[in-house]
């Protein structure tokens, strides 16, 4: 049996098993992500041994059917996908529950999570326009339930935004499909170029990438987004901002590249749109009071920079600038999910999350806290990790180009997110009398063990970023 | 024939408008369902008869009762605060409603899908060429679609929201449930069954078959245990594992994903199908109903 | 020798790092520290060169060699490395602190023997930085005050200087497009971009006025860890300056200037500074800035004169070779001074200690006047506008390096003995003291020259001397009393305003009782329909701006293009 | 002016008004059936898109479309109303 039918079908059969078994919801949902990342695994290693792969499902070719095409890009987001996935899942199934009501969160955790994956893995393979709106409603949706599980007011409320909001926008990704039918008459991933080359297919492709734009949260369609992603559970909030929001970009950076320099006005509004996002977010998370608000505003920011690296590539294909977007957002998947969850256990430790009450009573920062160092580092794009090569491809792309102000741009979101990362590092390192009444070391040692192994990763993948790289190579070729 | 149309598209923009304006909840989640009948008998117009008979039972039956439900639970309307853009929203809204009329109207599209789906149906298995697309050509988006039904069911399975708590509705009711609920079963089936050649399909079955249910529901002649709630939500789910079972199975025998093997389409599709129905009706059903028990006020 | 495969080099002390994440393992990583730097010491002396070694998959592709003086640097360092790592684990073998010490211990290790090695430019930062930044913990270790103000202003100098080399580096590199270190000495390197790598490099060296850190943490630091971090890694600054300088290329009067203001400055404040510490580890701090601003002058002239490259390098080599070995004897002699009790024991050690002390002041017949030698022939080859001050600067170089050895000396003498303090932290200086003597016909330096002493190469001694005893005649004659000058001279005054105890402890936040209590503060309304508007809006312009803008035709790929 | 034209028009008239509705208005239960109206409009141009005034018959495939999207939107319609049900019961907590 192929790798990416299982792939799609996997998670969601652990959905359903997880959903109606909440006994084994647990230990389903483990299995089923541990499967799905030595899936994931084994297609990398052939993709980017044996190069892109093209299916057409049920045998009905593309026009008509619907295809999955898995090449470079699209098995290293599925890689990405089932890093961070294994990661906060480990989380999750490893934490004590103190009280009963968690239980049912946690129950309630996995088949949300296993349905985000099967959507996810299926909006990285698809190869078709309506395929990937009904990819993105399993996602948004699942994505809701995962917003929702803490059941605060603040999170419900977030929630019916973020789904209002997410509705808006898979619908404004309609109509653009819809209109991309009443012109070219078929709605498959390679008509993009032929929609480019008329008024109407024009208009249809500037709507598909307002509704991206909206479920990317991209400046200045971001407002559900902080507001989500700081008031879900610290699991949930990872998985969101580390993978759910990169679906929307991965996909503008499909179209971005399928169009080639047809769509060159799209991706300078992407990149104004990101140069934006980076400094709103960046001024935001300098003002933000509660750590989990920084976090999510640094999102903002972050998915600016990703989204300005789209934006900027030139539309050939061999270019390098696509591809530091890509591992932009390999890194900052890996980086966020990790941030996430540190700011989770700090917040667990301290009682609250307030900047200005981080201080601790000794000097010795504990693992959560060196966690969040790794991860900052590579969100600021320090070496060696895979922030800083991402970092560096998007600037070499850059000066060979000669477009200084972009330069300034990124290497002022740069120094901003150092900024802001470091009004939180900082206050680790200090010493003070400021542990909130509250505080205790919660007693389960291992529970920084998710967060340190994917700041870990974040890191290796900057000393390894050669393996994403030739990966890459194996893109649209 | 032109002045029918013009007529039904003026009764559906006035429709509309009365759905998003009028201050009464009632008035307007009617007014709703009104317009997803008007749209409905609009759609038998453009010859798309699968997706009228699709959007008034889906469309207007169940969003309506939905919406009644939450109109009866949130409360009436309560005056906006605050200062709204209402003038720049109107002129922008309008400027886009009118370009986009422009750009579709001028738009037309290639005949590309036709002829492909002409020369396919053949081997598809069904003669109904909606069913041979959602089923056949493109059934993987119909399976995702399923998967976002069943996503919803978990959502609101998480949310636990308010069980629905049968009120009588006078005399009428128990007779009446007594003889839709039949009629409904006979209705879900002929239109399962016909749906592989002729307007009808899963979708449409299931639907009928949910109001056939919450028709008992709301008699208060289903039995409501955990039990018989647990019972509905294996069954919502059952729908995707089927399809998801079916779509690996395919696989090993044909060796591509949702490829039904030669001349047995019709048997997998109608099987499929049959699991549809049962699992639609039950989801619809329970996302009417919601799953817990909670007091209301 | 053993061919050693270069890649161990920087993986063998990483490789303990990893292992002494490992409770049980630390024993047998503390046991193991002293034989890290070994795999470096073979490579060095290894006839011939070790092959490079390249991976492709390791940062930007990073390749691993022993290039010309790297040589000699990798050889000395690593003997550095080896002989601190054994006195530290005997010295702090009852500390609480000393698997920390250690592990960054080992990292700054790694990083100091890796920059010699990384022939990309990737590579050579990320050891750079990894060098600097764990050598923060070693400035920390012990943890009082002293400590924690000098880690504070370290950390701020370390990172400054981190950032205007990785700035550097980067301009260098999209400037050339090459990624090689080796490049960043080419012509086409923007002149920025130099001087941004310099700078992130004199910081290292400590060059006046960026060596502000350095008597603080030199003070502050573990005695092992002052040996390393002034022996080696302050010789990390000169290897980078002499990598990256466009040196025997090309003429650059105006950056030579420079350069010598900025060491002639250094050769007279360090002695000058250094005379008035009470510490004998902050006077041998400030012979050290004294020391390497001499190197910098070396340099300096090589910007302005190119043609007598060929004569500074080997000389400057030499000296930083020899400097390596007398102020890490020093250094190492300080906690053998400690251990020793009686007094027939101290008077054995301070003779010891002479040893360097005297080289280090350039007594004839040892290797610092070799040294020196060897660079005031090859400054004398050089001819420039302001050639005629280099033997004045090297007589007071000399002067005042005599100074400060005579009261590092006197300072030494008198320091109490600790109990507690193992025996044998005595043998690593022993050895160290013998690399002194010897060291240079260990190290690759080349060939050296005999030479025949003059009565004139005692001149500077003698005048130390004279000087001295007037000055120590004077006071007491006087009965005048000095007050210690605390080390960090500007920044210690600025630290003159009492702070209380952990001074790292910034002032607490403003609301400190409101900081912990969750405001009760309902978040704003939503509104909701302001998303949408802009959704409306966003797509509306999106749509209008993509009406409008002209198709273009459809390109060639479109009937070849189905995804993938 | 065709039957096709007129529905065109129809559709993007229920566009608008509720792009307007969506921009304009705070309840949420409004807000939703604005949602609600929005797809019914995208499905309506996207059918007359399908129909071919010719031969009289519409695409298959746009018609397989929209019935996907029904059932996509009365799935995500459920939970917005259970979410917006659970904010109204939970806003004196």
């Amino acid at each position: 049996m192929n790798e990416t039918s299982l792939l799609v079908s996997l998670p969601l059969i652990a959905a359903l098993v997880a959903a109606a078994w909440p006994r084994a919801a647990t230990i389903t949902g483990v299995i089923a992500t541990l499967g799905n990342a030595g899936l994931a695994v084994v297609l990398a290693i052939r993709i980017g041994q044996g190069g892109a792969e093209a299916e057409a499902l049920g045998g009905w070719a593309a026009p008509l059917g619907i295809g999955f095409a898995a090449d470079g890009l699209a098995a290293l987001m599925l890689v990405m996908t089932a890093l961070v996935g294994l990661g906060v899942s480990v989380q999750v199934a490893g934490a004590p529950l103190p009280d009963a009501g968690r239980t049912g969160q946690r129950t309630a955790f996995w088949p949300l999570w296993l349905a985000t994956l099967g959507a996810m893995n299926a909006l990285f393979l698809s190869a078709d326009l309506f395929n990937l709106y009904v990819t993105f409603e399993i996602l948004g949706l699942a994505a809701v339930g995962l917003t929702a599980l803490s059941g605060t007011r603040t999170a419900l409320r977030a929630a019916f935004d973020y789904l209002s909001a997410g509705l808006a926008g898979s619908l404004l990704l309609l109509l653009g499909v819809a209109l991309a039918y009443a012109t070219a008459g078929r709605v498959d991933l390679a008509v993009v170029p032929e929609l480019a080359g008329s008024h109407e297919g024009r208009v249809a492709l500037g709507l598909i990438f307002a509704g991206l734009a909206v479920k990317a949260a991209l400046f200045p369609l971001h407002f559900w987004m902080p507001a989500a992603h700081s008031s879900a559970a610290p699991e949930a909030s990872a998985l969101l901002s580390a993978l759910v929001v990169k679906a929307a970009i991965y996909v503008a950076l499909r179209l971005s590249i399928e169009g080639g320099a047809a769509v060159e006005l799209l991706r300078l509004v992407l990149a104004v749109a990101g140069a934006g996002a980076m400094l709103w977010g960046a001024w935001h998370a300098l003002r933000a009071d509660r750590l989990k608000l920084l976090v999510a505003h640094s999102t903002v920011a972050q998915v600016g920079l990703i989204a300005l690296a789209i934006g900027l590539t030139t539309g050939a294909r061999d270019g390098t600038i696509w591809r530091a977007a890509a591992l932009l957002m390999l890194s900052h998947a890996l980086a966020k999910a990790a941030m996430f969850l540190a700011v989770g256990r700090i917040t667990e430790e301290l009682g609250h999350d307030r900047i200005s009450g981080l201080n601790r009573e000794e000097l010795r920062p504990g693992a959560a806290e060196f966690a969040f160092a790794i991860a900052a580092i590579s969100l600021i794009g320090l070496p060696p990790t895979a922030g800083f090569v991402g970092k560096w491809l998007l600037l070499d792309g850059l000066i060979d180009r000669g477009a200084w102000p972009w330069v300034a741009l990124v290497l002022l979101g740069t120094v901003l997110s150092a900024a802001y990362l470091a009004r939180v590092v900082s206050r680790c390192l200090r010493g003070g009398p400021h542990v909130a009444p509250g505080a205790r070391r919660p007693a389960w040692r291992a529970g920084d063990a998710a967060a340190l192994g994917l700041a870990t990763a974040a890191l290796a993948l900057g000393l390894a970023s050669a393996l994403p790289l030739t990966l890459l190579d194996a893109t649209l070729t | 024939m032109i002045a029918f149309d013009l007529a039904l598209a003026a009764g559906i923009l006035l429709c509309a408008v009365s759905a998003l304006t009028r201050r009464d909840r009632t008035a307007s989640v009617a007014a709703f369902m009104v317009l997803g009948l008007l749209v409905a008998l609009s759609w038998v117009r453009l010859a798309a008869p699968d997706v009228a008979l699709a959007e008034a039972a889906i469309g207007a039956g169940l969003t309506g009762a939905l919406f009644l439900r939450a109109a009866r639970r949130l409360g009436p309307l309560r005056p906006a605060a605050g200062r709204t853009l209402a003038v720049p929203a109107a002129l922008v809204a309008s400027g886009l409603g009118g370009g986009l009329a422009w750009v579709f109207a001028s738009a037309s599209p290639p005949a590309i899908y036709a002829p492909l789906v002409a020369a396919s149906l053949p081997e598809s298995g069904v003669s109904n060429p909606v069913t041979a697309v959602l089923l056949n050509f493109r059934a993987w988006d119909t399976l995702l679609e399923i998967a976002v039904l069943v996503v919803a069911l978990l959502v609101a399975n998480l949310l636990g929201s308010r069980r629905l708590v049968p009120v009588s509705l006078g005399e009428m009711t128990l007779p009446f449930a007594r003889i839709v609920a039949p009629i409904s079963i006979l209705l879900a089936g002929h239109l399962l069954w016909q749906g592989s050649s002729a307007p009808g399909g899963a979708f449409q079955a299931g639907a009928v078959l949910a109001g056939g249910l919450l028709a008992l529901v709301l008699a208060g002649l289903a039995p409501t245990g955990t039990l018989v709630v647990r019972g509905a939500l294996i069954a919502g789910l059952s729908g995707l594992a089927v399809f998801l079972i079916a779509a690996l199975g395919s696989e090993a025998l044909t060796g591509s994903l949702l490829g039904y093997p030669n001349r047995a389409e019709k048997v997998w599709i109608v099987a499929i199908e049959a699991a549809l129905t049962l699992s639609i009706a039950a989801t619809l059903c329970l996302l009417f109903t919601g799953f817990e028990k909670r007091k209301t006020s | 020798m053993i061919a050693v495969p270069l890649w161990l080099v920087p993986a063998l002390p990483l490789a303990l790092v990893a292992l002494s994440l490992i409770p049980g393992a630390r024993p047998v990583v503390r046991a193991l520290v002293p034989v890290a730097p070994l795999p470096a010491l073979l490579a060095a002396l290894a006839d011939p060169v070790p092959a490079p070694v390249r991976l492709d998959w390791l940062l930007l592709g990073t390749e691993f060699a022993v290039t010309g003086m790297a040589r000699v640097f990798l050889a000395f360092t690593a003997l550095l490395w080896a002989l601190s790592a054994w006195q530290a684990i005997r010295l702090l073998a009852a500390d609480a602190g000393r698997d920390r010490f250690i592990t960054c211990f080992l990292l700054a290790m790694t990083g100091n023997l890796g920059l010699l090695l990384a022939q990309d430019i990737a590579a050579f930062y990320t050891f750079f930085a990894a060098m600097s930044l764990a050598s923060w913990g070693l400035v920390l270790h012990a943890g009082g005050p002293a400590q924690m103000l000098a880690g504070r202003v370290y950390i701020s100098f370390a990172v400054a200087g981190e950032i205007a080399l990785f700035a550097g580096l980067s301009l260098g590199a999209f400037a050339t497009g090459e990624v090689q270190l080796a490049a960043m000495a080419s012509l086409e390197v923007p002149a920025l971009a130099t001087v941004l790598m310099s700078v992130g490099f004199l910081v290292k060296l400590g060059a006046v006025p960026l060596h502000l850190w350095l008597p603080l943490a030199h003070a502050a630091a573990p005695a092992p860890a002052s040996a390393v971090l002034s022996g080696a890694m302050l010789k990390a600054g000169l290897f980078g300056l002499m990598t990256v300088l466009p040196l025997g290329s090309v003429a650059a009067p105006e950056s030579a200037a420079a350069l010598a203001a900025m060491a002639l400055t250094g050769l007279i404040l360090a002695p000058a500074l250094g005379l008035l510490q009470a510490d004998p580890k902050a006077v041998l701090a400030y012979s050290s800035v004294g020391q390497m601003s001499l190197m910098a002058l070396g340099l300096a002239a090589a910007l302005a004169a190119p043609e007598a490259w060929p004569a500074i390098g080997p000389a400057l080599v030499l000296l930083a070779a020899h400097h390596a070995f007398a102020k890490a004897a020093l250094f190492l002699g300080v906690p053998a001074v400690w251990a020793s009790s009686g007094p027939l024991l101290r008077s054995a050690v301070i003779v010891g200690l002479a040893v360097p002390a005297l080289a280090l002041a350039g007594l004839p017949g040892t290797t610092g006047w070799v040294a020196k030698d060897a660079l005031k022939t090859a400054l004398g080859e050089a001819s420039f506008g302001w050639h005629v001050w280099l033997g004045a600067a090297l007589f007071v170089s000399s002067l005042g390096t005599s100074l400060l050895m005579l009261r590092a000396g006197a300072l030494l003498i008198r320091i109490e003995a600790r109990p507690g303090t193992p025996r044998d932290v005595g043998l690593p200086w022993l050895a160290m003291t013998g690399l002194v003597v010897a060291g240079l016909w260990v190290v690759p330096v080349g060939s050296v020259a005999p030479l025949t002493a003059s009565l004139q190469d005692l001149a500077p001694l003698a005048a130390a001397a004279l000087l001295a005893g007037l000055f120590v005649a004077g006071t007491r004659a006087v009965g005048l009393r000095l007050a210690p000058m605390p080390p960090g001279e500007i920044l210690a005054l600025l630290q003159r305003a009492p702070t209380s105890a952990p001074v790292l402890a910034l002032p607490a936040p403003p609301r400190r009782g409101h900081a912990l209590v969750p405001r009760r503060r309902e978040p704003r309304l939503p509104r909701p329909e302001r998303g949408a508007l802009a959704i409306l809006t966003v797509a509306a312009a999106l749509a209008l701006a993509m009406a409008v803008t002209a198709p273009e035709p459809p390109p060639q790929s479109q009937a070849t293009a189905p995804a993938g | 002016m065709t039957s096709d034209l007129v529905y065109h028009v129809a559709g993007a008239g229920l566009l608008a008004i509720a792009l307007w509705r969506l921009a304009t208005c705070r309840d949420t239960l409004r807000r939703i059936t604005a949602l609600n109206v929005l797809a019914i409009g995208i499905a309506m141009v996207l059918l007359a898109s399908g129909h071919d005034p010719a031969t009289g018959v519409t695409n298959p495939v746009p018609q397989a479309f929209v019935l996907t999207g029904i059932v996509v939107l009365v799935a995500v319609t459920a939970a917005l109303l259970a979410l917006a049900e659970r904010l109204e019961g939970s806003s004196d907590e």
